[in-house]
């Protein structure tokens, strides 16, 4: 069933977060950041900030330390490859399913 | 020349929202949002059918919080120059406007369209985003498929003919700006769009762009790859300022170091160029050589 | 005041009277001379608007659809193939709900090459959700310029306003122009419910899907059918929106009429003659021949073609003993399209009153075949002693 | 020839001018009070040179046919050489007139049935300063004593407003000398 009071006539989009659905549920590997290799991390200071260059989804915060949005991260894993330091690791998302499955 | 930008001083404001329809691992989500970046607020875009249509969204929802007019296929460029004459009549002289188009959008059906808008010297951005083929639609070939890529309409012999060297087109245009750009470079490419926005004209990119699912690699190994496609001296990175060429970036100082990683790594990185022979492979490799001879030489 | 110009000089006029800011325009005979026109205006700085040489006329409108996203009055004219080469975005146009306004100088299509007047072009564009509206003369080829304008604004469909390539475009005759401040006291500035716009940005013709979906205030949008089913609707009322078009162009320049049927000596006629454009007029010759023999004829033409007057066409022919359709076009395989859609209205109207009329239909004109008054007269003639035939019957062909 | 309804047709080369000749007739025809004018040039590729035809109605009523015309009351014809490439008299009334453009004697010329005018109008727009074989305002001058139809003074302010930015007065002299030097039939 629709509605006949659709605002307009026309496809007129809005911006807004997740066109693409949680895209996070297409992730088969998660971003796990070891703080002890991180250079913000160590430095305490903004520094390198790859990760967040290149990560093509924008899910990755430029903080200290970088975060990652689980929501909407497709576990590409360009973050893990291109880290100077190895200090993302993807880890297979069975692992956390299994964690997550445990607290309930 | 300007101070060149890096990753601590690159604006942090986005201009893309998170969770777009995009492949995993997509380099164009890489290029366009730093492109969106270096372009700012007061852009407006203009896209045709391509990967980009998807990645921005599907109606009711935007993921580009810019203002952007999907047109059709083969009238990218007009279009330009249709919001431009409307801004002209309306005075608002501080909006710019943007072309995003893929490879097939400009090299194949745009090329017509944005000759035009070249000639007519219509003052506007055009990026072309050029991931190999028509990958939207499952991956044939483009005017711009290199030689020797398989592609879903080149199955078995791939590609037969050369890429078409479309920088090389818009330069006999005598456009104020033509850059080559990787998603792999994307600094590169930042300052790049930020030198050229006064220039008069047309200003036209081309950007490399890994796609994993149309050249056959793993997400993660994208940038790798568009750095190999580089650093092989395979496609350059340079910008063409008034007539004047000159190498950029990495490519630049390929030149200083006078060293080149074999073409065949990035040929092996994908699955896209299986079936190249090693015979076929040192071919090309000669290729290469004898480009980069040009620009050693160039340098002495 | 009175001026004696071509067609294309009167369809130019009214462009520049209506203040369009933005024109995009290919080159096809026989539109040439109105787009050279324009250029002429702009260039001497008599128009302030922006004239874009295009490279074709698929980037014609795409300039015009552009520069009317982002709030522009737009214009661009033009014939026979350069229409076909327009097609793709005809149709987006008008599913992009815009306002364009776009003279078709009619024109017969290729192959073979010919550069005279019949009205295949237009004609195959009839179901691209355009309003079309066919001219008889050059006051009227003004006059619906600058109607078309405040109608397609009101309704946010793009208009073709029709006329005959040469017979009309090329000919010189006598009209009044009007006077600008009349056209801007009928004409407000174009003020687009949304136009591209950096602080308030939208992405506008994304992909639709075939269901509706929710957008991202919670609220739910409609689908890629609706809004094909709102054009559809907004087409239909349309009609009445001409209406007030027409009333209020009369108010102010004291000249107008019925928006959709244009008659002649119809009351009391028994057969009508049924045409679009210039042939309308020259009918009107025949019927007052065949008047004076005694046979009572009349003739309607049709201004409107899309969206289609049905219901106005069918009551005007109500009771009548014949209907003869000439045209300058055909829905090849059938016969001419104006003739289905006239038989389609009758039978939806008059069907099982007995007022049904039958209808002949003639093609004529084809390719610039010269139209002899002569040859209408005969015809029409020959189909108010009985239907000739079931086929479209081809005048002055030569077999 | 009935002054309520006059069919003329020009028969001229592409580039010399004979649509601009019609239309300044049209318009003074016009403004001498026939709301009814229709001039329509030969639709299709005019190219310099080749023989074009323009056809020009003028009535007391508004025209609603915009057919060409079959049977003209008057023939215009800008180069006597066209009288061997063109059927100019086709269709022309009985009685009908035929201005004609020749370098030769009135008394050259037979035309049974058809009232002949003629003038060097080539000639004489050369000395009324035009350029060689600008000859379409000269023969609206021929034209208005072969025919007596609006009157000089009207059409010679309608040569001098089409040409207000392109020589006015030597047009405008052409037609007054053509108009003193047409011979017409006794």
């Amino acid at each position: 069933m629709g509605t006949r009071s659709y605002k307009r006539k026309t496809s007129h989009s809005e911006p807004g977060p997740g066109d693409g659905g949680r895209t996070g549920s297409w992730r088969v590997e998660r971003p796990v950041l070891d703080q002890s290799l991180c250079i913000p991390c160590k430095r305490n200071k903004e520094a390198c900030y790859i990760c967040w260059l290149f990560c093509p989804e924008i899910v990755i915060s430029r903080t200290i330390p970088p975060t990652f949005d689980l929501e909407y991260c497709k576990g590409c894993g360009i973050c893990a490859e291109e880290c100077p330091t190895k200090a993302i690791t993807m880890v297979d998302e069975a692992h956390f399913a299994e964690k997550e499955k445990d607290k309930e | 020349m300007q101070a060149k930008t890096n990753i601590l001083n690159l604006p942090t404001r986005e201009f893309v929202h998170p969770g777009t329809r995009a492949c995993t691992g997509c380099g164009l989500a890489i290029a366009y949002r730093i492109g969106l970046k270096a372009l700012g607020k007061d852009t407006m875009l203009i896209v045709p059918p391509s990967c980009l249509t998807v990645l921005q969204g599907l109606f009711p929802v935007a993921s580009t919080k810019l203002p952007c007019l999907n047109v059709t296929f083969a009238s990218t460029a007009a279009a330009a120059t249709g919001i431009l004459a409307a801004l002209k009549t309306q005075g608002k002289k501080h909006i710019s406007v943007a072309a995003w188009a893929g490879d097939g959008g400009t090299s194949d059906i745009g090329l017509q369209a944005l000759s035009g808008a070249a000639e007519r010297g219509d003052n506007f951005i055009y990026f072309c985003y050029d991931n190999e083929g028509y990958m939207n639609t499952g991956a044939q070939r483009s005017g711009t498929t290199p030689i020797g890529a398989v592609t879903a309409n080149t199955p078995f012999k791939g590609k037969q003919q050369q890429k078409k060297d479309v920088p090389a087109i818009m330069a006999a245009h005598k456009l104020s700006y033509v850059a080559a750009c990787s998603a792999a470079y994307p600094l590169d490419l930042y300052d790049k769009i930020k030198g050229c926005v006064n220039l008069p004209g047309t200003k036209y990119f081309h950007i490399h762009i890994p796609c994993p699912p149309g050249w056959g690699y793993a997400p993660r190994y994208g940038i790798k790859i568009g750095r190999l496609a580089v650093e092989t001296g395979y496609y350059d990175l340079y910008e063409i300022v008034h007539g004047e060429f000159k190498l950029t970036a990495a490519s630049a100082k390929l030149v200083e170091k006078r060293k080149l990683i074999p073409v065949r790594e990035y040929f092996r990185s994908q699955s896209r160029f299986k079936i190249l022979t090693d015979d076929q492979i040192a071919a090309i490799q000669t290729e290469i050589d004898a480009k980069w001879a040009g620009y050693y030489k160039k340098d002495e | 005041m009175h001026m004696i110009e071509d067609g294309n000089t009167a369809a130019a006029l009214g462009v520049k009277l209506c203040r369009a800011t933005v024109i995009a325009a290919y080159p096809i005979t026989p539109q040439t001379p109105l787009t050279e026109k324009l250029s002429e205006y702009v260039e001497s700085g008599e128009m302030k608007a922006e004239y874009i040489p295009v490279e074709s006329e698929h980037s014609a409108l795409a300039v015009c659809i552009a520069a009317s996203s982002a709030g522009a009055r737009v214009f661009t004219a033009t014939s026979a193939n350069g229409l076909l080469y327009m097609h793709e975005q005809v149709q987006w146009a008008s599913g992009a709900r815009l306002p364009i306004v776009m003279c078709v100088v009619n024109r017969a299509v290729g192959a073979p090459w010919n550069v005279w007047n019949d009205q295949q072009d237009s004609i195959s564009q009839r179901d691209t959700g355009w309003i079309q509206i066919y001219c008889a003369d050059h006051q009227q080829i003004i006059d619906t310029v600058i109607k078309a304008y405040w109608l397609a604004e009101k309704v946010n469909i793009p208009i073709m306003v029709c006329y005959d390539g040469y017979i009309l475009s090329h000919t010189t005759m006598p009209f009044d122009l009007p006077d600008q401040e009349k056209v801007d006291a009928f004409l407000p500035p174009f003020q687009p419910e949304y136009a591209l716009n950096p602080d308030e940005p939208a992405n506008l013709n994304t992909v639709t899907l075939p269901d509706v979906r929710v957008d991202v205030y919670g609220e739910l949008a409609h689908g890629y059918m609706e809004i094909r089913y709102l054009l559809q609707e907004d087409l239909r009322t349309t009609l009445q929106v001409a209406a007030e078009a027409e009333k209020r162009f009369a108010e102010i320049f004291g000249r107008g009429g019925d928006p959709y049927i244009e008659p002649y000596r119809c009351d009391d006629a028994e057969h009508v003659a049924v045409g679009m454009g210039s042939i309308t007029y020259q009918m009107r010759v025949c019927v007052d021949a065949l008047r004076n023999e005694g046979i009572k004829v009349g003739v309607m033409g049709v201004r409107f073609y899309r969206p289609f007057p049905d219901e106005t066409i069918a009551y005007a022919l109500q009771g009548k003993k014949s209907v003869i359709v000439f045209e300058k076009a055909l829905s090849y395989g059938y016969e001419g399209a104006l003739a289905s859609d006239l038989k389609s209205a009758l039978y939806e109207h008059l069907a099982g009153t007995g007022a049904l009329p039958s209808v002949q239909n003639f093609i004529a004109g084809i390719g610039g075949r010269e139209i002899r008054t002569e040859d209408l007269t005969h015809a029409l003639r020959a189909a108010t002693r009985g239907r000739v035939s079931k086929e479209p019957l081809w005048i002055g062909i030569k077999l | 020839m009935n002054k309520d309804f006059i069919e003329i047709r020009w028969h001229g080369r592409g580039g010399q001018g004979a649509i601009t000749a019609a239309k300044i007739v049209a318009g003074a025809a016009f403004v001498s009070g026939y709301p009814g004018v229709v001039m329509a040039p030969t639709f299709g590729t005019e190219r310099r040179g080749a023989p074009v035809m323009t056809s020009l109605k003028i009535s007391r009523e508004k025209i609603y046919d915009l057919s060409p015309i079959e049977t003209p009351d008057i023939v215009v014809v800008l180069d006597h050489l066209l009288l061997n490439e063109a059927d100019v008299t086709h269709g022309l009334k009985p009685g009908g007139i035929i201005v004609l453009n020749t370098p030769l004697a009135h008394d050259f010329y037979h035309f049974k049935n058809y009232q002949l005018a003629t003038a060097d109008v080539t000639a004489i727009s050369v000395e009324a300063g035009l350029p060689h074989g600008m000859v379409n305002t000269g023969i609206i001058g021929s034209l208005e004593k072969a025919t007596n139809l609006l009157g000089l003074d009207i059409l010679i302010k309608n040569i001098d407003e089409e040409f207000k930015t392109r020589k006015p007065e030597k047009n405008s002299r052409a037609a007054k000398i053509a108009y003193k030097r047409t011979v017409t039939e006794d």
